[in-house]
């Protein structure tokens, strides 16, 4: 178990870097999404089973969605995204300061001397119980939330009276 | 009907809550009827005579403390009467009869006189409030509540350009903001805010500091000399109504009066302690430095007002002695100086009425076509340059006693000021009263002052004869009881060596000023004899080109005194108009880059704000 | 308890019902009457706080837990919770909807009906915030308040407000990846993220990586709230945020917006880990920076509404340096001055968009001379100057006094000392905009100014007259205080 | 190898994701770059969420906090989206650096 959880974490890791480092937007996002996929991978295999699931359709999928629509809608030549962003340049640093905070992460683990364990015991099986009957409050957050993204459609997205 | 007025009277607490509402009330009616001036004049002689009756009734009556009973976290709202106190207020109330008197009169068919008269009825409520006050936190609201009053009569007559509103405003809150300091520490040190159980705390550690605040809000509220610069300001700017109540009368009461009690009462502060010298010497540097700067004014206005600033130094000085005499004299000099000043100021703006200007380049002769005006200006000048006979000589001659007894040196700066406000007011008075008859082109032809504002004046100019010569009836009758003061201190000074001391000053300003204006070809020419004369006139011509002129030494050095007074006045006046803005302004445009709009430095900033957080709570 | 708990549901549910009734009947109806219908749920808002706060003082209860739903689910735990200082936040809540209900009649022309859903989830999310028992509710109803707020800003769509929008949402998130972070290592240790648990379980576990950690999520989720709050050195998104959207909707992020977002979530933190010192050296410094660079930048501001801005911020600084005594008198000082903000920063944004219709511009530089022009917005804005100014007997005047109470019974006299002075820069940034608004010479093109009318009048009215008697009513406040034995 | 648990590396995974998060909110100048780093940042935090489940074992609960993110992140990524395709009408790109109408 302990292979697959390493090898989708660095697996993460590289594809979130990868996502942020790519100067095509569109390859961003579908690394994104590829990160995104992992992180359900992740997720499973701590046992979380109903989060991976979520996971994977609605940031994998949803979000990805979202991107590409508005990448597309937004159809600038790629050479001109390079010139007029300047990304190379910009990221230029950015290779050095995850490695340098990499290092000084496992420095400071070392030598606050920091480790973390799992709980022997876990429950995982409550999850409907735990979900509906003690987050009650969560869920009517959620309900009012996804209300203002309707909205949020509705007021922004939609084209204005007078440009027609 | 008369038994139940009576009995309601003689209860004090109600006559209390009466000066401090009343006249808000009065002025809220005064306010109303702004359309007939009739009225307006009946009601204020109606209302200043009935807060005056009140105020007597207070001053027949004996100590007492009243709590309203409405406590809050050792906040109590409590007034109390006491000799003291109801001196002042039945003082004040006598002065507020003319001045309001005045101010209606002199204020007919200005457009906001039904507002000026709210502000300045308001007014008169906070002052009784601040003098009957015995909790400090209330006398501090009643003195804010002023500062608000004054913001509003200053900015009254000058919307426009409300620069003296501003300057008063932040010179005043400044000011309070170190009296409320002040009090603050008195309180926290003493346990207490009534000042009838504050009983001479020592001036150590704390109290220290407690008392310089207090005692700075104080004078500051007189008009001393680092907070000064908004009166001058305010002579420009604001109506002369303003002038004759504010700095004039009502504020050197107040500032005089809580200095007083802080100095007799709730702190020991003794004769010779670094404390009383310096107040000593701020009182003596006021004297000097505002004379200074009057010697050289040419608006009458500005010049009064330079003078009002200068004989608080007087009293400052006298009071800063901590000797009984000193403190006698300063309360004496008060009185006199707000009967003599308010008198004054009350001339300059019936000819501002009468001439349309108070510049004494364009008035000249003046004596005959407003002859009572005259001798009221006569009377008031002897009095301010201390003639013998005059109120004004018997107080100064009380202060010069106590300075001499602490120092020669605050004596030979307290005589400086003498000699110069004598100087001054010659040069005023002859060019103004005396000589040909000069007045702007377009003015109608000059008639005497109305009655509705000559009779304030003489009024005025009749007391100040009466506490002249008369002085038993101040110092010994009023201000003995009220202070507890034992020795009697009225009549002729005792010493003669200060009386000739002070002749001869005058005198010399006397001859000075002859000396001079001859020199400056001014209408007098009596002396042009001598000048002609065959063996003085080499000597005189010698004498022009300047080589043996002790006027000329005198005033080369005069004017280069007033040099460094012109420059002292700048500097205040370039750290409250110029330095602390700038810098402030630097500073927020320093801020105002670090927010340019871009959202990356937005970014940098917030995370950059995490970061110190966590430094902080690494390094705790 | 029934009546009270029918009065505490109201608070989520009237919002809910106006949601359906707005959008279930035509949008034409709906547009004609939508002051009608948002009016109605504000007064609501307000009249079941006051009912709320009548009837639990009357049984002597300090906090009513109560549980939406109960029918549904069987449950031991209380979602919500009402206390005192909850109560308070809901009132300004009210108020402040009131206030800015009575604005938009007159400024949003368009897009009517999406304004009243905006706003009432923004109310939900406001009250549920203050009104949950669960720090991860919290951080949803947070949310919630953040993306009405986003959408209310970019709504019509000029170029300023999208600006400012986008500005808000990326530092936003910021916040919130800072917020979650600290939760998800706070419930790292603790295992529930319920305030009752947070209370008892924190105290016990302090073996060095969970101190290391808990402070590392102490540090993040202050972080969060300062962002949230607009506190110096991370206000920058405020100004732009407050000063491109509808001056209705400013009055809203202004007026209460960031009090509950940023304030509230201090305040729940401060409760909770009121050991800690840290904590509280981080809200001074923050606090006292705040007030200083606020007023600062306040000085230095040409636009009427970016400068009110910068003065909440200046004010923010103010209620934190309360909250950091961590003092029960703190507290209270803490809410006084939000209250009393609520009420003269609206009055100011008010009078904001008095100007904007009648003038045309906000543009300090443009303007002069209205106080004959408009004397009722003129008159407002100077109580409101002098409330904020803290001159007595105004609201202002005691909350800040509270503020500065508390400083010194808490051992600060020098903090007190440094609110007191920052005191000068408000008068002074204040007087330098009714210098360059009221007085003065009126430029040729506002010579044809009138006095705004209808509701806008009615309110800045309502507002004045409120500071005023609130104010004066003031000390039986302070006795009701002192009879709790708080002072 | 004892100190490196596979949880404490997720942890530092975690925080080098959301330093690349951080990195790139900073300095990317397009819109939707910047967005992309928020979601990075998101992960990370979703992944501490789930993690501290897992150490304190009631994983139930983690797992009702990571599904609200998640729809909240949804919703959030849609108003972003809306607000930058109304700048791009606007402005005719989506550079960030065209946003400095407000400032001082």
């Amino acid at each position: 178990m302990n292979t697959i959880l390493s090898i989708s974490l660095a697996c993460l890791l590289v594809f979130c870097i990868l996502s942020i480092m790519s100067h095509s937007l569109l390859k961003s996002a579908i690394f994104l999404a590829l990160a995104s996929a992992m992180l359900g991978v992740l997720m499973y295999m701590m046992g979380a089973v109903w989060a991976a699931v979520i996971e994977v359709s609605a940031c994998s999928g949803l979000v990805t969605v979202i991107f590409i629509s508005a990448i597309s809608l937004s159809n600038i030549k790629k050479d001109d995204i390079h010139k007029q962003y300047e990304d190379k340049k910009r990221m230029r640093w950015f290779p050095i300061t995850m490695i340098v905070g990499g290092i000084l992460l496992i420095v400071i683990a070392l030598a606050k001397d920091f480790t973390l364990t799992s709980a022997l015991q876990q429950t995982t099986d409550h999850f409907k119980e735990v979900f509906w009957n003690t987050r009650q409050v969560d869920i009517m957050g959620q309900i009012v939330t996804i209300l203002i993204g309707g909205i949020a459609v509705f007021v922004l997205f939609r084209e204005e009276q007078e440009n027609k | 009907m008369f038994h139940a007025v009576s009995e309601w009277l003689s209860g004090g607490v109600n006559l209390l809550l009466c000066m401090v509402v009343l006249p808000a009330l009065f002025g809220v009616v005064l306010w109303m009827c702004k359309k007939s001036h009739f009225l307006q004049t009946l009601l204020v002689l109606l209302s200043s005579l009935l807060n005056t009756l009140f105020a007597f009734v207070l001053y027949g009556m004996d100590d007492f403390v009243f709590n309203i009973p409405l406590t809050t976290f050792g906040f109590a709202y409590s007034f109390r009467i006491d000799a003291f106190a109801s001196l002042f207020l039945a003082f004040t109330a006598g002065m507020f009869v003319l001045i309001s008197l005045y101010t209606v009169v002199n204020l007919k068919k200005q457009s906001y006189n039904g507002l000026y008269l709210l502000y300045l009825y308001i007014s008169l409520g906070m002052i009784n409030g601040a003098l009957m006050a015995d909790h400090l936190g209330i006398l501090l609201f009643f003195w804010e509540g002023l500062l608000c009053t004054l913001f509003g009569m200053l900015l009254i007559g000058n919307r426009d350009h409300p620069k003296a509103a501003m300057k008063a405003l932040t010179i005043s809150g400044l000011a309070d903001l170190l009296l409320m300091l002040g009090i603050l520490l008195t309180v926290l040190s003493a346990g207490t805010g009534n000042m009838s159980e504050i009983h001479a705390l020592s001036l150590s550690g704390n109290h220290i500091v407690g008392f310089v605040c207090i005692l700075l809000g104080a004078l500051a509220k007189g008009g001393c000399m680092p907070f000064h610069s908004w009166i001058p300001q305010a002579a420009e700017d604001a109506p002369t109504a303003f002038l004759v109540g504010f700095p004039g009368a009502m504020e050197k009461i107040l500032g005089i009066y809580l200095a007083t009690r802080i100095v007799t009462e709730l702190f020991v502060f003794e004769h010779g302690t670094a404390m009383s010298i310096a107040m000593m010497i701020l009182g003596t540097l006021t004297i000097v430095l505002a004379v200074a700067m009057a010697l050289i004014q040419k608006d009458m206005k500005k010049l009064l007002a330079y003078h009002a600033i200068s004989q608080l130094g007087y009293m400052v000085l006298g009071i800063g002695t901590g000797l009984p005499v000193g403190i006698m004299g300063g309360l004496f000099h008060m009185m006199n100086n707000v009967i003599y000043k308010s008198g004054l100021f009350m001339i300059a703006g019936s000819i501002e009425k009468q001439t349309g200007t108070t510049d004494l380049k364009q008035l000249k002769g003046l004596g005959k076509k407003m002859p009572v005006t005259a001798a009221c200006f006569l009377v008031f000048t002897f009095s301010i340059a201390g003639f013998p006979g005059f109120n004004g000589f018997f107080s100064k001659e009380l202060v010069f006693d106590a300075a001499l007894e602490s120092h020669v040196i605050f004596y030979i700066g307290a005589l400086l000021g003498a000699f110069m406000t004598a100087l001054s007011f010659l040069k005023m008075g002859r060019s103004l009263f005396f000589g040909a008859y000069q007045v702007p082109e377009g003015t109608p032809p000059l008639r005497e002052t109305k009655a509705g504002m000559l009779i304030p004046m003489s009024i005025l100019a009749v007391f100040c004869m009466i506490f002249g010569l008369g002085n038993t009836l101040p110092l010994d009758t009023l201000l003995a009881p009220a202070t507890g003061i034992q020795a009697s201190f009225s009549g002729w000074p005792h010493s003669v060596l200060l009386v000739v001391i002070s002749l001869f000053v005058l005198l010399l300003a006397l001859l000075d000023h002859l000396y001079g204006s001859k020199k400056d070809g001014s209408p007098l020419h009596a002396a042009d004899h001598i000048r002609h004369a065959p063996v003085l006139k080499h000597i005189y011509d010698a004498v022009e080109k300047g080589w043996l002129d002790p006027y000329h030494w005198l005033m080369a050095a005069m004017g280069g005194f007033s040099d460094v007074c012109v420059q002292v006045e700048k500097g205040i006046g370039f750290v409250y108009d110029k330095a602390v803005p700038r810098t402030v302004k630097r500073a927020g445009l320093a801020l105002q880059r670090l927010s340019d709009g871009r959202l990356s430095h937005y970014l940098y900033l917030a995370v950059g704000g995490m970061l110190c957080i966590a430094l902080l709570f690494w390094l705790l | 308890m029934n009546v009270l708990k029918y009065a505490a549901e109201t608070f989520l549910f009237v919002p809910f019902a106006a949601i359906v009734i707005n959008n279930v009947f035509s949008k034409k109806m709906m547009e004609k009457c939508f002051h009608l219908l948002t009016g109605a749920v504000a007064l609501s808002q307000i009249f079941a706080t006051l009912f709320c706060i009548y009837s639990m003082d009357a049984r002597g209860m300090s906090r009513f837990e109560f549980f939406m739903l109960e029918e549904l689910y069987e449950n031991d735990r209380e979602f919500f919770c009402l206390t005192p200082v909850t109560l308070i936040f809901l009132l300004c809540i009210g108020i402040v909807a009131f206030v800015s209900v009575m604005v938009a009649k007159k400024t949003i022309d368009a897009k009517k009906t999406s304004y009243v859903n905006l706003l009432m989830t923004l109310i939900i999310g406001m009250n549920g915030m203050v009104m949950v028992n669960d720090f991860f509710s919290l951080y949803v109803f947070l949310d919630v308040v953040g993306l009405s707020s986003f959408v209310l800003i970019a709504m019509f769509r000029s170029r300023k407000s999208l600006e400012g929008s986008i500005k808000y949402i990326i530092i936003s998130e910021l916040a919130t990846i800072f917020i979650l972070t600290g939760l998800a290592f706070l419930f790292m240790q603790t295992g529930s993220l319920d305030y009752m648990d947070l209370n008892s379980s924190l105290l016990q576990n302090s073996s060095e990586p969970q101190t290391m950690l808990l402070s590392l999520s102490l540090i993040l989720i202050l972080s969060g709230f300062f962002v949230k709050a607009g506190a110096v050195p991370f206000h920058s998104w405020l100004p732009d945020a407050h000063q491109s959207a509808d001056t209705s909707i400013s009055i809203l992020l202004s007026g209460i917006v960031i009090k509950i977002a940023g304030i509230y979530g201090i305040y729940v933190l401060t409760d909770l880990f009121s050991g800690v010192k840290a904590i509280q050296t981080a809200l001074a410094a923050i606090g006292i920076l705040s007030i200083v660079a606020g007023a600062l930048l306040a000085l230095c501001q040409s636009h009427f509404k970016r400068m009110i801005a910068y003065s909440s911020v200046s004010q923010m600084g103010y209620i934190l340096l309360a909250l950091s005594t961590g003092t029960t008198l703190g507290v209270v000082a803490a809410v006084a001055h939000v209250f009393s903000h609520a009420l003269f920063k609206s009055t100011l944004f008010v009078n904001a968009a008095a100007i904007h219709e009648q003038a045309g511009t906000l543009e300090m530089d443009e303007m002069g001379g209205l106080e004959h022009r408009m004397p009722v917005t003129s008159f407002s804005s100077v109580i409101a100057f002098l409330s904020t100014a803290g001159i007595p007997p105004l609201t202002g005047f005691w909350s800040k006094l509270l503020i500065i109470l508390a400083l010194w019974t808490a051992g600060n006299p020098v903090l007190a000392g440094v609110a007191l002075c920052a005191s000068i820069f408000t008068s002074a940034y204040f007087l330098r905009m009714q210098k360059k608004v009221f007085f003065g010479k009126t430029p040729e093109h506002l010579a044809s100014v009138r006095e705004v009318s209808g509701s806008i009048k009615i309110i800045e009215i309502i507002l004045t007259a409120i500071t005023t008697l609130i104010g004066i009513l003031f000390p039986l406040v302070l006795i009701f205080l002192q009879s709790r034995g708080i002072l | 190898m004892e100190l490196f648990t596979w949880e404490t590396n997720m942890l530092i995974v975690g925080f080098l994701m959301i330093l690349a998060g951080c990195y790139c909110m900073i300095r990317t100048y397009h819109m939707l770059k910047i967005i992309i780093g928020v979601e990075v940042a998101m992960k990370a935090v979703t992944m501490f969420l789930i993690l501290a489940g897992r150490i304190n074992g009631n994983m139930d609960l983690s797992q009702a906090f990571v599904v609200t993110v998640i729809v909240i992140e949804v919703i959030v990524a849609v108003v972003f989206a809306g607000v930058t395709i109304g700048l791009y009408k606007k402005y005719g790109n989506m550079d960030i650096r065209n946003l400095t109408q407000l400032k001082g």
